[in-house]
């Protein structure tokens, strides 16, 4: 321990601390700005600037060691009074349109600017003026609201390690774009809203579907019917100021109705679903049908990730669609049939934690009867805007159950929502299909939390199945090289394209005024929210869900049926472009 | 085609300076040198090779590209037959370079980045060419010409007209 | 029948005295009594600079100096030396400081004399290309030296010794950086010649390498082996493509010669050095924006700590100093710590290059000894103001430097005392403006360059430099507002204190500078809007006075037609039409144009 | 075995014996700056000139380039040393005052006052 002084108070803090870490633990909270916990220190936007004395310029406190004796100042006039100046200089290069702003009121460079106590401005000049990318089907890029922290950038190439933004061109001109500037819809982008997340203000957002929504539910024309993820219900109360970690199923579902739903599903039931059939998909190529080790495929992000990056491995994953375009497929076939309405008549919307769900939805291969299947993906942060939008009291509402018959799930479908979580439930499945017993001990605490990568085995009939499970596409791709140096380490691999897995969603609420995008420890309250789920529930195994045994026995047969094939998997192919996963990261 | 035969060797060209780099202790740091090679043997950087190149040494689209648009040096659109670079160092700029970018400018009308409608220019500014006494210069491709004043540029203008 | 032996015998007004010519006498007969005459030639040179130890004289080849030489001892030197090929050692001496070579061509010169020539000691007299030419000139024994009799440790030590700071611009010792290096742990560690030098109107560097490549390469070369590094980089600016040629071509001369390599000269030392091309950024002559663009990234600086010799290239110990620094490390080690602090003033020993440009009469680079003054440089040495004009200020350190009014002439270089005077040292621009110069103007063209060359990273420089920019442009332009001097001090000093790097840390330099020293042409701006010194566009008009005798030239010259009138009649400038071109201005040959 | 700095003496000693075998002493010694700032001024015709006339048979003289002296102001420089005499520097050299360097000065040992660095 070694003693510091800030603003002439002695504080002992541990050696071997940036400023602002020790500042934290001291109750100090130092503005910031472009500095992200999980990322590498960029140093660049000097928010964080604090005045160290025998230093001739302010340092960094994000990036500068402490030392003994240090004599730290955070709060001096001359510096208070620099700190404001730099966060006026942001906002004299940005629009200046908060009020018309998708994120007034949650934009962090909005709170930093009021904090700063910036009343009057001094040094307005030119501002930039570029295009917005409205390519892309998830992602919307406008590079004036850019304040180039370059968190994007980081999150990009460091924790996903897509590499698809850069910053481009130099000095005022500098702007943080795809390679060549091209469209984001051409480019590598797997579409996961990493970016979205860890933006301070509107420069990434969502691709907004929100309007046209209120207007199709106003159509008495058509049948309206949602879905709805399972970590939307884990985070959706975020946006609405309740603590991490509020489970909110019954709450939405009765606010979906009341925005004029007809019918409210689960997507948790197709999860079940996907673990019949990816399940069994697991066992067939273990008895010698198909590549090992399979992969799993319900993340979309991952799956564009694996389309462009690692093309070779398209043989090694499962054929099986995601829960969303399951459920989706099922609307618009097994349900229509029930309520006995032309697909063309039902609007299948998924309320997604997700972005790329978007890019999903718009694959032709996942069509059904010449449809598509998901006409419509809503992210956590816009229908939580349309519930607010219209008036519904989500925390004071009474809670509805969701529909029947695609809306009773297991706890399995339930913890799909986390990283491990479907590993968790496919294990739960397959050891039964594959052994005729009953697995006791079904939560499996190794491949549960956080670590990037994590390993597990079970033994089933006294074979060791060897798994793993990857969260966020750079740990992806560390796996995948585990995988393609040593094929028989593991036999099933879990991948979700964002850290802590769909609950870390690109689409979840946005932090909160003290809290920071993607912290660890708002992932871990929802995760918990959701293994709370899976926990009070009596049905806990897919397979015992009376609504899949029922939608097998009445519509598809069994698993990996003809009709099964056709209506619940699809198929990838490689794609360009092409990207690059550097061995080296030389990008930092 | 000859125009094909033309493209494949040039390729080939790339393809072998970035075989040499490879065997270089940090290949991916030989990034800078690859785009000055391709800049050579193409006269600019284009999307097409800075996919090549991006492929051949595993170095993302987005990094090669940051680090083009980021160099003064590296062009990105195609260059007129012959570079104007104006030497805008201080001692130019104190003996009158201005005025002899301003001629060259409603000479030639273009500004700077920018290459003539004819293809034959291309204006660039130049940091310090190192000619100090002779200011205010100017550099046509790899040819100095020093003392300037408005009229003499024009009349160096005019002997490459012909 | 070309001489075998070629005796120089010095001939300076000290030596002279010293009874050269008696000695001179004693030769010849000696050479004649054993037969030498016809194989030899004796010449008489002027002073060779080692007045000291004089009679001094030379024996080539071989370049045997003799010092305090007799009459008596002729007889033995012929003997001994011509005829045996033993030198004789008792009068040998080691005295020939290698920078006096230099002034043995030059030192007639008032431009040369006061100067003292460590760094560029042999530019200008030696054929850059021959490795020969570098060897005769003592080139490569100080390797030598450090390989046989010197432990890293040593040279370090004599290098921290010698007092010799950074000459990059911020002054750092070089001694520590090279301890610092030499104690981090490292998978390998790597040595770095900053080359990348972009100061508009210094260019020192490319003319060092330019003039003397291989002086370059042997600082490495001890700089490599002091910290136990094998790699050296040449990180040079592609703008300088004849220096690269000659630096390549030092290189494979000096690997062939077995200086560079493995085991370099039969020790156990092998360092080899490559050569890596900028790509034009003023930035990367940050040392982090440097190391960056040699890992093939965006040159953009980081924050420090970790410093590079702790944590630079590919994360491992990294020991850069610029083309100046390490010239005069050959020069240290053959001459000796103690000769070398023995120049320059306390805390800033040795010398120093300074590119001398703008409003003087002799341009060109000049090296001189710390303590040297202003006005020694500007008037001795540069021969002054041209046209009888007064100075007006003195800009030293490039963009990231400081303009000093009249009253600083007396100023000494040193690191300290330029920045006391609110200047740097920096990497040694010095550009004299006289009256006719706008300080205004001159304080926005350097903040255009820093501006234009922003990396981008970090708020203060990308954003605060345009803002200050744009007050400065409204106030040249006549638009300026009560106020703004205020602003750009606020600006200004934030930039200053929170920037990442050393290019935002010193932008505002110029402007402030400028503000504090000729606040008054400031003013004249904003309040009355007027340019003093008739620069600024905005704030005159041309017009034609009586003077005129109507020969149409201007007339004809005008690009937009704004000036009319009968011939031999006087012309009028339609003002309307007018773009302040200046080229009426120029051309009339009658001072009938003026500006008001 | 020689010590490395043995070895450098030694190299030392052939370089200089190697240069003088080039002619180095018995002649005059003509030095053109050839750095960049020297050629912008022209200094490569000049350059040209002097080599001409040594093909064409011009005796005696040892032709080198040499990096920038820091005159800036005064080039492309011209140096034409004789041991035991003052070196003469020419400045401002045209290829036209080459021609004239060899025909007054190199061949009939005339300094041409006017063109030199005062």
């Amino acid at each position: 321990m070694i003693t510091i002084y800030i603003n002439d108070k002695p504080y002992k803090v541990e050696e071997g601390q940036t400023i602002m870490q020790a500042a934290d633990k001291v109750g100090f909270r130092i503005p910031r700005l472009c500095y992200h916990p999980k990322l590498s220190i960029e140093g660049a936007c000097r928010v964080c600037i604090v005045e160290v004395e025998g230093a001739k310029n302010y340092v960094a406190s994000c990036a500068f060691p402490v030392s003994e004796g240090m004599k730290i100042k955070t709060n001096s006039e001359e510096l208070r009074r620099a700190r404001r100046d730099i966060v006026e200089l942001i906002l004299d290069n940005h629009p200046q349109d908060c009020h018309t702003c998708e994120r007034d009121g949650i934009c962090e460079l909005q709170r930093l600017a009021f904090s700063m106590g910036i009343r009057k401005r001094h040094f307005e000049g030119e501002r930039k003026h570029y295009e917005k990318d409205l390519s892309s089907t998830s992602v919307v890029r406008d590079p004036n609201k850019c304040i180039l922290c370059g968190r994007c950038v980081r999150i990009c190439s460091e924790i996903q390690k897509a590499n698809v933004l850069g910053h481009a061109h130099r000095g005022f001109k500098t702007v943080v774009m795809p390679a060549y500037n091209m469209p984001f819809s051409e480019s590598v982008c797997t579409t996961c809203g990493q970016c979205i997340n860890v933006c301070p203000t509107a420069a990434f957002v969502e691709k907004n579907y929100t309007q046209e929504l209120f207007q199709k539910l106003n159509d008495k024309s058509i049948v309206k019917i949602a879905q709805i993820a399972p970590s939307v219900r884990a985070a959706i109360g975020e946006a609405f100021g309740l603590e991490a970690g509020k489970a909110m199923e019954h709450e939405i579902v009765a606010a979906l109705k009341r925005l004029g739903f007809d019918y409210v599903f689960d997507t948790q039931f197709s999860a079940d679903l996907t673990i019949m059939e990816e399940g069994s998909e697991f066992l067939e190529r273990l008895q010698g049908k198909g590549k090992l080790p399979m992969i799993t495929s319900c993340s979309s992000a991952w799956m564009k990730c694996l389309e462009q990056f690692h093309p070779d491995l398209i043989e090694n994953v499962s054929t099986a669609k995601s829960p969303m375009s399951m459920m989706s497929a099922m609307i618009k076939t097994y349900f229509a049939q029930k309520i006995k309405r032309d697909p063309k008549d039902i609007l299948s919307v998924a309320i997604m934690c997700c972005t790329a769900k978007k890019y999903e939805a718009s694959r032709p291969e996942l069509m059904v009867e010449g449809l598509p299947a998901t006409d419509m993906v809503i992210t956590t942060r816009e229908i939580a805007w349309m519930i607010k939008s219209s008036g519904i009291d989500l925390l004071d509402i009474k809670g509805e159950n969701f529909d029947e018959p695609l809306g009773l799930s297991s706890g399995a479908g339930t913890i799909f929502g986390t990283t491990g979580g479907v590993m968790e439930a496919a294990i739960r499945t397959a050891y039964e299909l594959y052994t005729g017993e009953t697995l006791l001990d079904i939560e499996i605490a190794d491949i549960r939390g956080f670590k990037g990568v994590k390993e597990g085995k079970v033994i089933m009939d006294g074979k060791e199945i060897r798994v793993a499970v990857a969260h966020g596409l750079g740990n992806a791709n560390e796996v995948l090289e585990i995988a393609r140096k040593d094929p028989s380490r593991y036999h099933f691999i879990e991948i979700m394209g964002c850290p802590g897995g769909c609950i870390g969603g690109g689409g979840q609420p946005y932090a909160g005024y003290n809290s920071i995008p993607l912290d660890e420890e708002c992932l871990k309250k929802r995760a918990e929210a959701l293994y709370g789920l899976d926990r009070n529930k009596t049905i806990r195994r897919s397979h015992e869900n009376p609504d899949i045994q029922r939608i097998y026995k009445e519509f598809l047969g069994r698993p990996l049926s003809p009709a099964a094939h056709k209506l619940l998997h699809t198929h990838y192919k490689a794609k360009e472009p092409r990207g690059i996963i550097p061995v080296v990261n030389a990008v930092l | 085609m000859p125009v094909e035969l033309k493209k494949v060797s040039k390729k080939d060209a790339l393809k072998k300076f970035m075989d040499s780099c490879k065997s270089l202790p940090n290949p991916e740091s030989q990034l800078i040198a690859i785009l000055h090679k391709a800049q050579e043997i193409n006269g600019y950087l284009n999307k097409e090779l800075m996919d090549d190149i991006a492929l051949e040494m595993n170095i993302p689209t987005a990094h090669i590209w940051g680090v083009a648009t980021f160099y003064h040096y590296f062009k990105l659109v195609p260059q007129g037959k012959h570079s104007i670079s104006v030497c805008l160092g201080t001692a130019c700029y104190v003996k009158g370079a201005e005025e002899v970018l301003n001629t060259i400018r409603s000479e030639l009308k273009v500004n700077f980045g920018q290459t003539t409608e004819d293809g034959l220019f291309t204006l660039q500014e130049a940091r310090c060419l190192g000619a100090c006494g002779l200011a205010p210069v100017i550099m046509i491709d790899d040819r100095i010409y020093g003392e300037l004043t408005p009229k003499k540029v024009i009349e160096i203008l005019n002997t490459y007209r012909k | 029948m070309p001489s075998r032996y070629v005796i120089t015998l010095c001939d300076g007004p000290s030596c002279m005295h010293k009874k050269s010519k008696e000695i001179e006498m004693v030769i010849k007969s000696e050479l004649e009594k054993n037969g030498l005459l016809e194989k030899t030639r004796v010449m008489l040179s002027g002073c060779l600079g080692m007045c000291k130890k004089g009679p001094v004289m030379i024996v080539n080849p071989g370049y045997t100096i003799y010092g305090g030489i007799t009459e008596k001892d002729i007889p033995e030197i012929i003997q001994k030396h011509l005829l045996k090929k033993q030198p004789v050692a008792r009068l040998v001496i080691d005295e020939d400081h290698l920078y006096n070579r230099f002034f043995r061509i030059f030192g007639d010169v008032d431009f040369f004399r006061k100067q003292m020539r460590i760094t560029l000691r042999n530019c200008g007299i030696m054929d850059p290309e021959s490795i020969e030419d570098y060897l005769a000139l003592r080139g490569y024994e100080a390797l030598g030296k450090v390989l046989t009799e010197m432990t890293p440790q040593q040279v370090i030590a004599e290098v921290k010794k010698s007092g010799l700071r950074g000459r990059g611009g911020a002054g750092f010792p070089t001694g520590l950086k090279w301890e610092i290096t030499a104690k981090a742990e490292g998978k390998e560690k790597f040595v770095i010649c900053n080359a990348d030098e972009g100061d508009p109107g210094a260019f020192m560097d490319r003319s060092a390498i330019e003039g003397d490549p291989h002086t370059v390469i042997e600082g490495m070369i001890i700089g490599g082996y002091a910290v136990g590094s094998s790699r050296g980089i040449v990180y040079i600016r592609a703008e300088y493509p004849l220096a690269v040629k000659r630096l390549e071509k030092a290189i494979v001369d000096a690997r062939q010669e077995g200086f560079l390599g493995k085991n370099i000269l039969g020790s156990n030392f092998s360092f080899d050095i490559e050569i890596r091309l900028g790509a034009g950024a003023f930035v990367c002559g940050e040392e982090t924006a440097l190391i960056h663009s040699i890992e093939g990234s965006r040159g953009m600086p980081r924050p420090r700590p970790p410093f590079p010799s702790v944590s630079g290239l590919f994360g491992n110990p990294t020991l850069i100093n610029n083309v100046e620094t390490w010239a005069n490390i050959p020069v240290i080690i053959l001459d000796g710590a103690d000769w070398f602090s023995s120049i320059g003033t306390e805390k800033s020993k040795g010398t120093k290059v300074f590119a001398l440009a703008g409003k003087i009469k002799n341009t060109g680079l000049v090296e001189v000894p710390m303590g040297t003054t202003l006005r020694e440089i500007i008037y001795e040495i540069g021969g002054g103001i041209p046209n009888n004009k007064k100075i007006k200020a003195i800009q030293t350190g490039g963009p990231s430097g400081g303009c000093l009014s009249e009253e600083y002439l007396d100023t000494k270089i040193d690191y300290e005392s330029l920045a006391q005077a609110g200047s740097i040292m920096g990497s040694g621009g010095m550009i004299i403006i006289d009256e006719d110069s706008c300080m205004v103007n001159i304080a926005k063209f350097f903040l255009e360059f820093t501006q234009n060359e922003s990396c981008g990273k970090c708020t203060p420089c990308r954003e605060g430099t345009k803002r200050m920019l744009e007050i400065l442009t409204r106030i040249t332009e006549g638009k300026g507002e009560e106020g703004d001097i205020e602003k750009l001090q606020r600006l200004g000093n934030m930039i200053k204190k929170s920037s990442l790097c050393g290019l935002g840390q010193s932008a505002p330099n110029p402007v402030l500078s400028t503000i504090k020293n000729f606040r008054v042409e400031y003013e004249e701006h904003i309040k009355n809007r007027k340019c003093p010194a008739k620069v600024c566009q905005s704030l005159f008009n041309y017009s034609i006075i009586d003077k005129c005798v109507g020969c149409g030239a201007c007339k004809k010259i005008c690009p937009t037609q704004a000036i009319s009138g009968q011939a031999k009649a006087k012309h009028a400038i339609d003002q309307s039409k007018c773009i302040k071109c200046g080229l009426c201005f120029k051309t009339c040959k009658f001072n009938a144009i003026i500006k008001s | 075995m020689l010590t490395p700095l043995e070895t450098i003496k030694k190299k030392r000693a052939e370089a200089i014996s190697r240069i003088i075998g080039k002619g180095y002493l018995s002649t005059k010694r003509v030095y053109v700056g050839m750095a960049t700032c020297e050629i912008a001024a022209g200094s490569k015709g000049v350059m040209e000139v002097f080599s001409q006339a040594i093909k064409k048979g011009l005796a005696d003289v040892y032709l080198s380039q040499k990096g920038c002296a820091g005159r800036c102001n005064l080039e492309p420089t011209v140096e034409v040393i004789e041991e035991g005499k003052i070196p003469v520097k020419y400045c401002k050299v045209t290829p036209q005052m080459a021609v004239d360097i060899i025909e007054r000065h190199l061949k009939k040992g005339e300094i041409i006052k006017e063109w030199i660095i005062k």
